[in-house]
């Protein structure tokens, strides 16, 4: 395929990863800092830091990965970038990174997203990109998937595909993940001179189709450092889901007794996918990862609690691997003093409607 | 007799091949769409067992799916309905690669062998991870069609004319199924392209909505599918006997065009 | 004074410097980047570099002062923040810093600016701190000034005041300009490795209160570089404010012909303030620093358009330095080629609700 | 004769002083309070000249300073009034330091000299930038009068009790004017240390809005100043008839404590 050769050629190119290094540095802010939460660790008996995506430009990690892949894009020649979005990271990302390099973006987005995080929506219009609702089936993350890839397959000559995580037909998960291991490699850095041991006990990231999960794993996979991926009780691709076959990607997913996909339900729109990147699917069946679920009210409970003790309001998909932490240092299965990193993939400014919802 | 046998036998004889679709278990009496596809004088049909994303399929297609769904459809009730049919035309299934793995190609293959189909579609089936279907399918006695479209580059489509089994399914525009105004130069050139690597049949579809279309395509490919124009009449509550009857308008205009000729 | 003494002696200590510098690297971002801007630079014909405090953490610059300011409380004993916010971003910094130093926050905020800064003031809620309308007067920053000091002067044995902006009674202006300097340190340096010519030919940034841009201006006043302020149209306290006194400070203040404070008017609650800091007084007076004006609509142009070639949504508080830079070289004020630092002081997210009323 | 010798003459005479506040053109005839407050046997008067940002006042005290203002008052047309006026009572102006700065010191003192004003009180004055005003306001045979609170410092307390000229104004409570129920111990304590610094009179403000709490604070004080308590009434709608009684009534209970004593 045309996005694999151009990709694996871009890849080993100095003046690619250069460019893709300067504009990550200048232009989004990386490195984004390592945080150790002082007062919270302190309640719940371990050693927590967070990697602070939500001080990426934009708000969260997905501008990572679409930096890459626009640079990538612009390469290529292709003059439009077309995205699905569920939280509106993605596609605010995508809006941005168009913009930045002067290229059109026409972004999918599900009906209920929209209601939902309506100030992406308008930022994504602000930023110049087309937003085209999508009112069919769960009218969420994986609708917009289809429709997004409907869209391209007619649009290949001039138009590039950005998908937003590590789902979607090769090389899409292999290609965000290595754009997204930049989260992991600075942890790892991070880690090695902030804490005495070099590697923290666990490593945890939410689990949405997995990219910021996927990203910093990539960090510590070669470590002892225990993976947990933590995904929405209503959207648990990897803990709950099944071998299948979605958006041209084999890996697990949410079905029914019959194979058909069933709808997740998260509070979460980015967690709001019934399905896992294949490297999760991977990292679970080899037993180098775990996945685990908390519930809409737990990481609800979480974002507030992370506000009040450390002045950081995360955004609910981030809050729910926040929740599991505190559930499992409560419950003893984080030991006492454990070392845990937690990438913080977003910020919670764009969770505010929900949030007045259901506090 | 298998599908592809079918097929040339018709093609060698001079014909046009006509293959409609319809979406199995959009009403509880869908088989009458069958009959009267076949007393039209289709040459095959194709039966889409609905799936929950069928993200290769427009909007047409997609109403479809998500109606037959609603209704509680399944692909054991649709093979059913089927089973017990009594027709002479060869039955083509339809669906996406996750319904194949859900049950595994053997078990999915064997059921479809049971139920009396002859033909097996999978838009969302990668080439490079084919190998397991097309056996099971061989197996089972089931033709497995492969698709190619503009975009496929040449030694790949030699590979798919290759291996694909009944027909080589041409996809005539890049984009999803749906009805447009003019059928595209692509189709014409993609038919030619694949008719130099294979003698196999050559289907064009996605986009063909009227007699006029089918006689355009089927100039240079050997027959032509007709699926979201079929399925936009049955969502606006056409009957059989006239989907039947716009059927046997694009049969009578393929046949003309032979006799012209 | 007691503040004074306590900043004096915090200062000089190497433990209160250090823990700061801390602060503010793992937990608030910073060094902020310093982004050349391509696409509009290459539109205007100059070269203009922004210095990103939108990318620090809540948001914008407010949170430098904060920390500073929070910590010297931690020092003094105090248990709680009182605040006042214009545009919300002083009022969420503060709640933030105090969530993380566990101190409690009240912030006194106008009932003009609570209705167009709906998302800040949930914010500031979500991290616990203790909102208070304030009804007199104007109902913006000027009152809610008012009403926090008021409400101090009942509270300084708990209580500090932590004033957002280089306004207010001795030693305020002088400790916020100096928590600020950090915009204009990093920004000196990052020019230094940027530019050829080590030093902007232009400095510019918004002006309200001021303290955005007297921690820029600190960073290049003993250079070659012009420094230039930019105020709201209705509310130019250094462009149009004549002598006064308010807040405790003497400084520029629009008044009208009996010495009565006028009321400014912007569409940016960040700039609503009818007076600047003394020090821009003294700059303006010294002619080190030249001080003008946009209108709400030039600032409004200006955010879409930078949103649009650039990717960075600017909160309209910076749109209106943008705004000035847009039309000084498009009239041939900026020479073509010249170099522009603008710090652009936060970003868009707050003023959705406004902007989607002004499109 | 000086604002200071008139207070010294009659506390000295055994008097506990009191002066009501009002603010200026708060009603077109405002100046009948005036009347009223001297009748009432007011010691001397304080009189608000407005200014847009009140920010040493309490609610009451904003209020009636933004009903004054959104009359059109302005300082000129107040004093104004004033001149015009035959009265007894030495009037003493407060406002906010930017009305002065505004003017000039100088400007700003002979415009209240013309008016026949004798004392100034201008809370938000820094004491280390208050020379050039002390300076005018000397010129102008006006008395600038300082502000002290419980949390000065004894020697700055020290420097205040010698530069404040009239009276020194205690603040009772480390806060805003404004009504409260009881008189901090805070305001007893702050006079007494205020007095042995100093032989000038001490007058207590902010809080007194009894004819017992004004009987309380004048106990370790020479007098007390009623702002907010008077304020509340004229904003409620009193007539100067009504205001005036309850003053007096409260030059009563101070004569009765004297008595008593």
């Amino acid at each position: 395929r045309e996005v694999e050769e151009a990709f694996r050629e871009a890849w080993v190119d100095p003046g690619f990863r250069g460019s893709l290094a300067r504009l990550l540095a200048v232009h989004i802010g990386r490195p984004t800092p390592l945080t150790p939460v002082r007062r919270l660790s302190a309640e719940l008996g371990i050693n927590l830091l967070l990697k602070r995506e939500d001080l990426a430009h934009t708000g969260s990690h997905k501008i990572n990965n679409v930096t890459g892949q626009a640079l990538l894009a612009s390469r290529m020649g292709k003059t439009r970038l077309i995205a699905e979005t569920g939280a509106g990271q993605h596609g605010v990302a995508t809006a941005t990174v168009a913009a930045l390099l002067g290229l059109k973006a026409t972004v999918f987005m599900g009906e209920r997203d929209i209601e939902r995080q309506a100030l992406n929506v308008f930022r994504m219009r602000m930023l110049g990109a087309e937003v085209i609702p999508v009112g069919t089936g769960s009218r969420t993350l994986k609708d917009a998937t289809s429709q997004a890839m409907r869209h391209w397959v007619g649009a290949t000559e001039d138009s590039y595909y950005c998908v937003g995580s590590v789902i979607g037909p090769h090389p899409y998960p292999w290609m965000v993940r290595t754009f997204q291991r930049v989260i992991g490699d600075e942890a790892r850095g991070q880690c090695a001179s902030e804490l005495s041991t070099g590697v923290p006990d666990y490593v945890v990231a939410c689990v949405g189709g997995g990219s910021n999960a996927a990203g910093t794993f990539a960090g510590f996979v070669d470590t002892s450092a225990r993976l947990v991926g933590v995904e929405a009780e209503g959207g648990a691709g990897a803990a709950l889901g099944r071998a299948g076959v979605l958006h041209g990607a084999r890996s697990l997913f949410l079905q029914d007794g019959h194979g058909q996909i069933v709808e997740a339900h998260s509070v979460a729109a980015g967690l709001d996918y019934p399905g896992v990147g294949p490297e999760h699917a991977y990292l679970r069946d080899l037993g180098r990862a775990r996945y685990v679920t908390v519930t809409d009210d737990e990481a609800i409970s979480a974002l507030v609690r992370l506000a009040r003790t450390e002045g950081i309001v995360p955004a609910i998909e981030s809050a729910h691997a926040v929740a599991w932490v505190i559930r499992a240092a409560g419950a003893g299965e984080l030991p006492s003093g454990a070392t845990v990193l937690l990438t913080l993939s977003g910020r919670g400014d764009k969770d505010v409607s929900t949030l007045k919802e259901q506090l | 007799m298998t599908l592809e046998t079918r097929l040339r036998d018709r093609r060698d004889a001079g014909r046009k091949l006509l293959m409609p679709y319809v979406t199995g278990g959009i009403t509880p009496t869908w088989v009458d769409y069958l009959r009267a596809f076949a007393d039209a004088g289709a040459d095959a049909i194709e039966v889409g067992l609905p799936f929950s994303d069928p993200t290769l399929d427009g909007v047409t297609i997609q109403q479809a799916t998500d109606a037959a769904l609603a209704r509680g459809a399944t692909a054991r009730d649709i093979l059913g309905d089927i089973s017990g049919l009594e027709h002479d035309v060869p039955l083509v299934a339809s669906t996406y690669y996750n319904l194949v793995v859900h049950d595994g190609p053997e078990r999915f293959c064997a059921a479809l062998r049971d139920a009396g189909v002859t033909g097996l579609i999978v838009p969302d089936l990668p080439l490079d991870e084919a190998g397991d279907l097309e056996d099971a399918a061989a197996s089972a006695g089931i033709d497995l069609v492969l698709l190619a479209s503009p975009a496929t580059p040449q030694p790949r489509l030699d590979e798919i004319a290759r291996r694909s089994r009944g027909f080589i399914y041409a996809v005539s525009l890049m984009g999803t199924t749906g009805e447009r105004s003019v059928v595209a130069e692509s189709a014409t050139t993609l038919a030619s392209r694949i008719k130099r690597s294979t003698e196999r049949p050559v289907m064009v579809g996605f986009g063909i909505s009227t007699p006029e279309h089918a006689v355009e395509a089927a100039r240079s490919a050997d027959g032509v599918i007709v699926g979201a124009a079929v399925m936009r009449r049955v969502l606006d509550g056409a009957i059989p006997h006239d989907v039947g009857a716009d059927l046997a308008r694009m049969r009578r205009a393929l046949d003309q065009e032979r006799d012209r000729r």
